[in-house]
């Protein structure tokens, strides 16, 4: 193929390296040989193949939610692939490439919850993941909530199980997921706000972001994401939210 | 009860002996004790001269043979215990003062929760027991504030209070500089002065001289030689006492 | 190099001042109940029953013995299974409590060890009956001399507060990391904790020497 | 049980991530310990506070702060940040700290007599070191030194916090993974294990370390051993590890 | 180098003052030891005695005035120090002796280090003054194994394996048990009848008697008096001497 071509400092590296989640399957877990699996990582490799030549192109590396970009903006990696949406306060300090998957956030609650609809979480708690981008919309759009801190996803599963909070919300590939491994909990049709999530990469390095973009394009026509989601998810309601997400345009808000 | 008139109210040793796991500490101890006597008990380190003593007052178990105190067997009874501790005071190498208690407090503790006396009786007794002694003007002081030699003062006007019968004393001058052994050594002479009995382990020979009725010679668990000070100095009848002498008074 | 922007810190403070209060507030719930807990225990472990001095020796050993963020996250989140659930806050203030009974009980123990034959022996001679000795003579002396460890297990006790933000209770390192997942501003959060955590335990350290030197007033020297 | 099997490779590696991290702390933390001893006892007065109060500060700062500190501030100073060695570094240097304490307080507790001794058959101060008064301080040194190398072992627990994939870290990605994709938590049996092998590896140390007292201890033993080990352990309560 | 003959081969204090912060301790020392002569030093405690003989081998500085050892001065140049200190040995109350090692290593740790003498030689050097003090059936003992007087000995025969011309005591013998003074004394007493100038702080006055060739009193940091033991014995000079001497021997 015909691909822009990589900054240099990359090309004498001989690889490019790439932060991805190991905690957050699909999209990056580990296996229990503990290399990292998931859709995510699919792509990483990818861009280490349209790169290098062979998938051995992409170094990766785990990271938390709270140290990816602190990582990539002390050089420690060249791009973050790791769940990361985009947001104001973020583009100030890195830059985008183009969005590769949009999704909405939703709420999971217990099974025998009265909660219907966003509204009526009015003055009652919410479970997210520290640091999550869902906070300022709960807090813009739903008066008197409150927002319980948490630092995984399981964290987040067993309390509202334990029953210290009235929901839990995150990105709706992972709440779809959960909502269908557990039957005492069930999914709140109506969806937050909608994220966006890109390749993150230091500010100002044009050259990667062409290339990166020019990876992403190619991706989607190749029928990459219509072989890789199944390889991950099994819930049939899960992979159509994941297709759409990966391959359609997200809507207009 | 039984016994002599002697054991009838001092201290008598009948066969005493005591084991600490293989070793034998004490072995057939019999000796006795007249109200108003005063005994110095010598001897090399380890013979056995505080385990002795200590036995009188039941803080240490003998195993066998009996011992009497003013007519009360020293077993394991709890009553037979508390009485002849009422009866016996003791003074010890290091003092043992309760160190968190001031001078005053340590003269009265025992006086109150042993005896129940009121707070102004005890400190009234502490206080004439500290002047005996020559340091009423320390009572505020703490233990660790005062010198090895008034600290010992304290120790024997502390055990006063308790206006014991018997009064043991176990190398009460060893842990002192040599410039303050006088002034305990003092205490003690004119406690012996005024008729109380008493049993003193000390190498201070010169004391023993000037105090003793008998000097009580130990070694290796044994009472070797039991003399009159003017006898046991002069002319000790023993191969060992003898042998210690000469290494003591060089 | 990055300039400090003192505005932002202002910004922060009316929320690092809450953290403060989280972290006070768990600290103390626990120091309280680690202490009577510690008291308990030593009791135990010093009682000459067996069973119950193994158990605490072994309690002792296993809490010493085991890293103290891997007893929180199995307080708060594997004890649930077990069938006890509590609140973030509940369980921090458990996770503490039982990481300082530990250290407290040890340090009891040593205490009461320090006091030597030689004042049973003052005791027996005067007459004194066991409970009065324990009461009046052992407990003050030996809680003097366990006082250094057990402050230093107090103070470890704040300190060992911040872990507690591992389990997203609200105290003052999580503020701190929180605003810095958000607003990058590492600089200013660390400097401003690294400040409020010195001062509160330099001033408890400080409260517990004074303590001390009072306590140790009797054994000035001369 | 069986989840535990099933990723026996993952937490292996964890595992081994722990003693890597581990044996670094425990070398790191003795050269700074050595290196902030040298500062503390230096002559010049400006070095000497400067060690003391670095000292100081990292005995006061709780654990967890100096950890997030490091890995957080590391990046301004250009250095990078690689979990595993920024949680190594503030590890070891909060070891050093107390290390520091320990050392120094082990050979102030070797009596002035001693020195002297070695003084007047004219032994120079490094020799005077190494063969009057260290090895008469390590009875008092070793015990409270092998508290510090268990705590700084279960201090690698905090690479956890920001990221480095040792033991607990591999512990929490398998919940985390289980709970999503098998519907409910394993997490009582996982951090019980962990416990477990914390447990098991600090009691290993501490009977090497009970071996090593020991081995320092012998020529007390006959009469006095008792008067060593209350020396030690003495000054163990007044230098305790502050975490 | 100047100074008298004696001064050349001995010791020679020339009003020597010394201060801790403001007190002091030492006033105008001034003395001399003549090669083989044999000093005892006695005095109340804080008097300076140990201070005094602890500036000869600058184990102490001292602030004012000069202190020559075989006509080296001493001073703060290591040269000097290293110098003064090969040819004076000293034995302390404590004994000192390192407990890390055994006897032996005790005895050769100083002749490997310090003069870089092989093993075989130095072990056979330590053997020969071990007999010397009568232990060398203990070499391979630990100094925690061993009497408080059998220790003494061996810090004696471990200064000795350096072979020093000077010998100094500071209360060699005031830690000991009554009973284990008169071997360590017997010892000292061997050393100066082969003619090993000494200077010794002690109270132990029959030594002082049999030995010494001179007794210094001294109190406050002052020299008081200097006199033969026979005349200071029997008729102190000084006032203080007198009061100080009636405590000593009660
Ligand atoms: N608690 C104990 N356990 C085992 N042995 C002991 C104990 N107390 C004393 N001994 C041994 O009993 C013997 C007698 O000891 P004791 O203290 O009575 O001697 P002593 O004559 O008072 O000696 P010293 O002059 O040194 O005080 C010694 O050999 C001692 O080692
Ligand atoms: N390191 C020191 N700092 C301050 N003062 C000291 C120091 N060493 C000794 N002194 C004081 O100097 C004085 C002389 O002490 P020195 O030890 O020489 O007396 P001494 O005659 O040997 O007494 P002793 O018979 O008790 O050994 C004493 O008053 C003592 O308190
Ligand atoms: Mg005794
Ligand atoms: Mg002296």
């Amino acid at each position: 193929q015909d691909m822009p071509p990589l900054p240099e400092a990359i090309q004498k590296a001989g690889k490019i390296r790439i932060g991805v989640k190991c905690d957050s399957p699909p999209f990056g877990a580990s296996g229990p040989d503990g290399k990292p699996r998931g859709i995510e990582i699919e792509m990483a490799k990818k861009i280490g193949e349209y790169a290098f030549g062979s998938e051995e192109g992409a170094e990766l590396s785990c990271v938390t939610s709270e140290s990816r970009i602190s990582s990539l903006n002390a050089g420690k990696l060249d791009l973050i692939l790791a769940t990361l949406g985009r947001t104001a306060a973020r583009q100030e300090v890195i830059d985008y490439s183009n969005i590769y998957f949009w999704g909405t956030s939703n709420v999971l609650v217990p099974a025998d919850s009265p909660v219907q609809k966003l509204s009526d979480l009015q003055g009652r708690s919410v479970l997210v993941v520290k640091g999550a981008s869902q906070i300022k919309w709960l807090e813009a759009n739903i008066p008197d909530i409150s927002i319980v801190q948490l630092n995984t996803t399981a964290d987040g599963v067993q309390a509202l199980m334990q029953g210290r909070a009235d929901g839990f919300v995150g990105d709706g590939g992972l709440i779809y997921t959960l909502g269908g491994n557990y039957p005492k909990l069930r999914v709140i049709e109506e969806g937050l706000d909608l994220g966006v999530n890109g390749v993150g990469m230091r500010k100002g390095e044009t050259e990667l972001q062409t290339f990166v973009n020019a990876v992403l394009d190619e991706l989607r026509k190749d029928d990459f994401y219509e072989t890789v989601i199944p390889q991950f998810v099994e819930e049939p309601a899960v992979v159509d939210v994941m297709k759409r997400g990966f391959l359609e345009e997200p809507p207009q808000i | 009860m039984d016994g002599t008139g002697a054991a009838e109210q001092g201290i008598a040793f009948d066969r005493v002996n005591k084991w600490y796991g293989q070793m034998h500490v004490l072995q057939d101890v019999t000796f006795s004790v007249a109200p108003g006597e005063k005994i110095v008990v010598c001897g090399p380190s380890g013979s056995g001269k505080s385990t002795m003593i200590r036995c009188i007052n039941r803080l240490e178990e003998h195993q066998a043979g009996t011992i009497r105190v003013g007519g009360v067997e020293v077993n394991d009874q709890r009553r037979n215990i508390e009485q002849v501790r009422r009866r016996v005071g003791m003074v010890f190498q290091n003092f043992n003062l309760y160190p968190h208690l001031t001078i005053l407090e340590n003269c009265t503790l025992a006086q109150r929760w042993v005896r129940g006396t009121p707070r102004a009786e005890a400190e009234a007794r502490a206080m004439r027991y500290l002047e005996r002694v020559r340091i009423p003007d320390q009572a505020r002081k703490y233990p660790g504030q005062l010198s090895g030699g008034q600290q010992q003062r304290v120790a024997i006007a502390r055990s006063l209070c308790m206006e014991p019968e018997i009064m043991l004393f176990d190398e009460p001058t060893s842990a002192l500089d040599p410039e303050l052994v006088r002034e305990v050594l003092d205490t003690m002479v004119s406690l012996a002065e005024e008729g109380m009995t008493m049993i003193c382990v000390t190498h201070e020979m010169g004391f023993a001289r000037q105090v003793a009725d008998r000097v009580i010679f130990m070694d290796r668990g044994r009472i070797v030689e039991s003399a009159h000070p003017d006898d046991f100095f002069s002319n000790p009848k023993e191969e060992r006492s003898r042998l210690f002498l000469s290494q003591i008074l060089h | 190099m990055t300039v400090i922007d003192w505005g932002y810190i202002l910004a922060a403070f009316p929320d690092l001042m809450r953290g403060l209060g989280m972290t006070l507030m768990v600290s103390l719930l626990a120091i309280l109940f680690s202490l009577l807990l510690g008291l308990a225990g030593c009791a135990l472990r010093v009682s000459g029953i067996r069973p119950l001095s193994y158990a605490m020796r072994g309690y002792v050993e296993f809490i010493r013995g085991t890293p103290y963020l891997v007893q929180i996250f199995f307080v708060f989140y594997g004890l649930p299974s077990l069938g006890f659930t509590l609140s973030i806050f509940w369980s921090g203030v458990l996770a503490l409590t039982i990481w300082a009974s530990a250290f407290h009980i040890e340090s009891f123990r040593a205490g009461l060890a320090s006091v030597g034959r030689e004042m049973h022996d003052a005791s027996a001679s005067l007459g004194l009956r066991r409970l009065p000795h324990a009461l009046l003579v052992v407990a003050p002396i030996a809680l003097r001399s366990a006082l250094p460890s057990t402050l230093n297990t107090v103070v470890g006790t704040i300190k060992n507060s911040a872990y507690l933000q591992a389990i997203g209770l609200v105290e003052l390192t999580f503020v701190a990391v929180d605003r810095i997942a958000q607003d990058f501003r590492s600089t200013e959060m660390f400097l401003s904790i690294c400040v409020i955590y010195l001062v509160v335990i330099l001033g408890v350290s400080a409260l517990g020497h004074r303590l001390e030197r009072r306590l140790n007033r009797p054994y000035g020297s001369r | 049980m069986d989840l535990l099997f099933e990723y026996r490779v993952f937490l292996l590696s964890g595992l081994i991530e722990t003693l890597k991290m581990s044996a670094v702390v425990a070398l790191g933390g003795t050269f700074c310990a050595i290196l902030l001893t040298m500062g503390i006892t230096a002559k010049p007065r400006l070095l000497n506070r400067a060690s003391y109060a670095l000292v100081e500060l990292l005995r006061d700062l709780p654990l967890m702060v100096t950890v997030l500190l490091v890995y957080f501030m590391l990046p301004m100073t250009g250095l990078g940040l690689n979990p595993f060695w920024s949680c190594c570094l503030a590890i070891s240097v909060w070891g050093g700290a107390n290390g520091a304490q320990i050392l120094r307080a082990g050979l102030a507790s070797v009596g002035k007599g001693q020195r002297e001794t070695a003084a007047a058959f004219g032994f120079g101060p490094v020799k005077t070191l190494l063969l009057v008064t260290l090895p008469q301080a390590m009875p008092v040194i070793v015990p409270p030194y092998v508290g510090l190398l268990t705590a700084l072992v279960q201090a690698t627990s905090l690479g956890a916090v920001v990221g480095a994939q040792e033991l607990l870290r591999t512990g929490q990605v398998l919940i985390e993974q289980t709970t999503i994709m098998q519907g409910g938590s394993p997490a009582y049996l996982v951090y019980g294990s962990i416990l477990v092998v914390y447990f098991t590896l600090c009691t290993l140390i501490s009977l090497v370390g009970a071996r090593i007292e020991r081995h320092f201890l012998k020529p007390y033993s006959a009469s006095s051993g008792a008067l060593a080990e209350d020396r030690a352990h003495e000054i163990d309560a007044a230098i305790s590890v502050r975490t």
